[in-house]
């Protein structure tokens, strides 16, 4: 775990409204797995840090993707290059590829496409045939990267690929599956892959393990800890029931 | 060194109960500058804590409801005391009951625990047989749980208060003459908040305790009354995010400090601001200059 | 139009005492937008006030130390209350005393006094009698107030709760007992700060009451409780700046709400608030739709 | 009073570490009087606004002058041009000039400078000569602009002008004192000239009259406020004993 002041190094949109913002922070470029995420803090800005997936890494730069939902992201978008941010990490636990375990799709919803680029180059590091599946809501809101062997798409709209949910998607003859998007996405993507592998989101005040905030309801029964032993967890795994299905609010002045 | 109700500080600044989790998960915290910690509060038993969401994020703070989610005193003993007892600075453990004589028994398996050294009571729980409101809402019930605990162990004792009280004097005395060798003030303040698009509370437990700099003028101000109304020793908590904030409850009357919140947003706070302190502050004494007038006018 | 307690107000958004002085000097708040106001606060003889400073700045929050100066009842009707009768708002006067007596004194002199379109009862003065505690602190003392200003006039009578008590639902039933017709929850949080370099605290009062956004989940949460223990409407306070907050009021029960410190950060908050409240959304009821658990757990 | 989203247009060093920032908000630009002040918010930023006094008016820009002393000056000296900030003004009472009241005396020490050249103009044109009186710790913190007929300095360390007080700078023979700086100078000046003009400096909460955070004890024994009866008050009718001497504290996030 680093924390790293890390001065902004470029951005480009990705799709409408989605950006990808590039920060110099070598340790953490250097270390972290797919699946993993870092918690950026804005000086002035909202109390807590902000948790993002880290997208892609190119050498020192370490890649975040996202767009405006609240006052921290707002303010990520406002940044010019050279502007700092704290970048702590890499947090938590990414995702477990296996050698022998066949073809991968990663399935991923809006800006759930964030851990995908990581996960498709350790995947490919390994040999494995990379399936991209990545749906949203119309065309110009899916994101225009991406990476693996080949794409497939969904729009609910119908607007590109698959008319429908993302799941429809994904082709037949894969051995391992990774999903990230809303939960409701996901609690549907566990029905159909118990053993697939998620990538959470939950509210967090920490992202260190010391505060007991970011709680995920395992079918064991237990609350475990999203930016620790999380957030990726096997789907089967989880009680969806009990998890929020919409996180969002907004923190005023 | 500070000395605080029986507890050697390696430095004045503390990590405060539920902020630091049992001491193995902060990496980044500066060690050698940390005075010591309060592990996460713990019951008899394990419990599974609060479904989620359990944070929210307010103006200058958090709201958080985690339902003490932790392993039961047996698990802690097991697992963790043996690594305090190598580590150079003091952990005391967080005890909560739902009856005093929960914290008694807590108190007694304690005792003599290798690795513990000392109790910080936390008497913010709901008393299930007085309707649910804290235990430290009053005089009478913070000293009865006091009273239990002392009966049951020789450890030193902290006494964690609860801020949303009328007068906080007069429970910091009762717990003062129940045996208390420390009072800690304060833990957070009960707040809520809701969310406009279900229209339902945004925690799953509808309420929550604020921490953060938000409530650091109020904590200070109810560390500053318990000092004057107690000679025992105040550890002031509450917002405490940079040195300077330290040096106010310092100079309100506490010994010493716990740092919350501020270790969520940066790991090693409790070191930057234990190097911050500078030491000649620490022996003024503003009470002795000021002249008594009422406390409140506005 | 909203009626709360008597009062009909053209918006559920008002003025709150001491943060719009007699409703003169506001010339960029959109009156149209404004439910109504409350004075500040005024005893029955001139006050001076306390000497500077008398402000802090604290993290989304200030401190404030007035000392409730103010020109006494005489000059308020002479001076301004025949204005307030031209306003299409109505003006509520706050009230302030020493003593039970004093605050009965008051609300005779303002009885029938055109302009003045009800009283809201300040009960977080020091009751000099009782040592200095608020009268707001218990509910004898708070329910000895309201019955003295109901003995003495036929006003609608609010009555502003103090925030730092063991139990706000008992005192706000003690106060409708009592006969309030309405209940404004909050009023600030006592607090302070010291200034490093002299070692004094920074007000010259010591300490000062806590206002702005850092305490909403505070006051959110006492309002909350005092709409489910009483059956007369309650006003929410503490915090507010945006319609979003506002807004929260009215889920926690709130009929109407006052705004304070935003009004000091922008002149004309309270028509944005008044502006972007939706409507569809103050029918929600989200205390029918929750179980009810025990209150609060960290 | 309007409340105005204004630009930063433009920024000059006049001192060590003392700026003059320019902001677009022509109808404050075209109303404000020597010796009011503006009252500005950032966003994201602290709590309340931060009051200064008008320095000078170019056309449509409104110019104050700062130094960073705490988290909101060193976040308007941050600022980029084309920021926003929003600028509540014009604020108070200001100075009043009478034209047969002989030679002016502009007497400022150190950011007292603010409201100087404003009133400088002013004086001129009623027609009246402009002594224009600066002091200030040395010589590089001394404002290198002025106005009026006729300049004096003072430094402490003698660095340029008089070696000691601004007050033993001013010359003889004028009729009118208007004074700006620290309290403790401003006593000192009451004491010499009872019938000074001075611009105060308090703590305030509001900038607009309803919160009484301002007060000012006035001999009468009142309390004024300094937004709203001042800033500019009769020195002699101040009690300086009651003023807090210092002014100073930081906020912390
Ligand atoms: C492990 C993890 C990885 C994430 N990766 C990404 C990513 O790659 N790209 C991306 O755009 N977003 C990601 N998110 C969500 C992102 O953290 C939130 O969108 C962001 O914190 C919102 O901040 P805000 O200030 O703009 O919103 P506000 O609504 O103003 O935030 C208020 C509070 O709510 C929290 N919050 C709000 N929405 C969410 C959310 N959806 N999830 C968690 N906390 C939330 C904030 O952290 C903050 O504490 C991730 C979240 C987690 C937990
Ligand atoms: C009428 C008036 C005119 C002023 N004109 C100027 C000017 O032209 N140039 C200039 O540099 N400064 C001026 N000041 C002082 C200026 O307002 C403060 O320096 C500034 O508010 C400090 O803000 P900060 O966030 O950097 O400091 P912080 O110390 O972080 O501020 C914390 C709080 O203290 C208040 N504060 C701190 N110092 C002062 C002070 N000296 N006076 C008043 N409030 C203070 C702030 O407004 C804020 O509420 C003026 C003040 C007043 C009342
Ligand atoms: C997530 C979280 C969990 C906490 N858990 C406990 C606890 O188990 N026992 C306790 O006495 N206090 C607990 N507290 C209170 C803190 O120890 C401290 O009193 C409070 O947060 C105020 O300090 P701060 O503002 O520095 O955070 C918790 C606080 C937070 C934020
Ligand atoms: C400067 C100031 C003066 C106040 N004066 C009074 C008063 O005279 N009487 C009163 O009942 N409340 C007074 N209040 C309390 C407010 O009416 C309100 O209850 C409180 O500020 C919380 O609301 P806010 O967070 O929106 O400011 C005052 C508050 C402030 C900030
Ligand atoms: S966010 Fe604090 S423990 Fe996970
Ligand atoms: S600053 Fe509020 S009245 Fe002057």
């Amino acid at each position: 775990m680093y924390d790293v002041e890390a001065p902004l190094a470029g951005r480009r949109e990705v799709a409408r409204g989605v950006w990808v913002l590039g920060f110099e922070a070598a340790p953490i470029a250097h270390s972290v797995r797919a699946g993993q995420f870092v918690n950026l803090l804005l000086r002035p800005g909202p109390l807590l840090r902000r948790p993002f997936s880290v997208y892609r890494v190119d050498h020192d730069v370490v890649e975040v993707v996202l767009k405006a939902v609240g006052e921290g992201t707002r303010m990520l978008l406002e940044l010019r290059p050279g502007d700092r941010v704290s970048m702590l990490g890499p947090l938590g636990t990414g995702f477990e590829l296996e050698r022998e375990g066949g073809p991968v799709a990663l399935v991923s919803g809006g800006l759930g496409v964030a851990p995908m680029p990581l996960a498709a180059r350790e995947a490919q590091a390994l040999g494995l045939t990379v399936h991209w599946v990545h749906g949203a809501r119309t065309a110009d809101e899916l994101c225009r990267e991406w990476e693996g062997d080949e794409a497939w798409w969904a729009t609910d709209d119908g607007s590109l690929g698959v008319a429908g949910s993302v799941l429809q998607a994904v082709p037949v003859g894969v051995g391992q599956v990774l999903g990230c998007g809303p939960n409701r996405m996901l609690a549907a993507l566990a029905e159909r892959w118990p053993e697939a592998q998620v990538a959470l989101e939950t509210y967090m005040g920490c992202g260190t393990g010391v505060c007991l905030g970011c709680a995920v309801p395992r079918t064991s029964g237990v609350f475990d800890r999203a930016c620790q032993e999380g957030p990726v967890y096997r789907s089967g795994s989880i009680r969806w029931r009990d998890l929020p299905t919409a996180l969002h609010y907004a923190v005023s002045a | 060194m500070v000395e605080v109700g029986g507890v050697e500080l390696q430095s004045p600044v503390m990590a405060a109960s539920g902020t630091f989790g049992y001491g193995t998960d902060v990496p980044l915290c500066d060690r050698k500058a940390l005075g010591g910690m309060v592990s996460k509060g713990i019951f008899l038993n394990a419990r599974p804590g609060t479904p989620p969401p359990r944070i929210v994020e307010t103006p200058s703070g958090m709201l958080n409801a985690i339902g003490l989610q932790g392993p039961g005193v047996e698990a802690v003993i097991r697992d963790y005391a043996p690594l305090w007892a190598t580590w150079d600075f003091p952990v005391l453990v967080n005890i909560n009951g739902e009856s005093v004589d929960e914290y008694g028994e807590l108190a007694a398996r304690l005792d003599g625990v290798p690795g513990v050294a000392g109790l910080e009571v936390n008497i913010s729980c709901p008393n299930v047989r007085e309707g649910g409101l804290f235990f430290g809402n009053n005089p009478e019930s913070a000293a009865a749980v006091t009273t239990a605990v002392r009966r049951r162990t020789s450890l030193p004792l902290w006494v964690k208060l609860t801020p949303a009280v009328s007068d906080i004097s007069a429970i910091a005395r009762a717990c003062e003459e129940a045996g208390a060798d420390a009072l800690s003030a304060v833990n957070t303040f009960v707040g809520m908040s809701f969310d406009l698009g279900s229209g339902q509370p945004r925690l799953a437990f509808r309420t929550g305790g604020l921490s953060g700099p938000a409530i650091r003028p109020l904590a200070l101000y109810l560390a500053y009354q318990v000092a004057r109304a107690v000679s025992i020793p105040v550890v002031g908590i509450g917002g405490i995010a940079r040195a300077e904030d330290a040096m106010e409850f310092l100079l309100a009357g506490c010994r010493a400090v716990q740092v919350g919140t501020a270790t969520f947003v940066d790991p090693n706070a409790i070191g930057k601001i234990a190097a911050g302190i500078s030491l000649p502050l620490v022996g003024k004494d503003p009470l002795a200059q000021s002249s008594d007038r009422p406390l409140a006018s506005r």
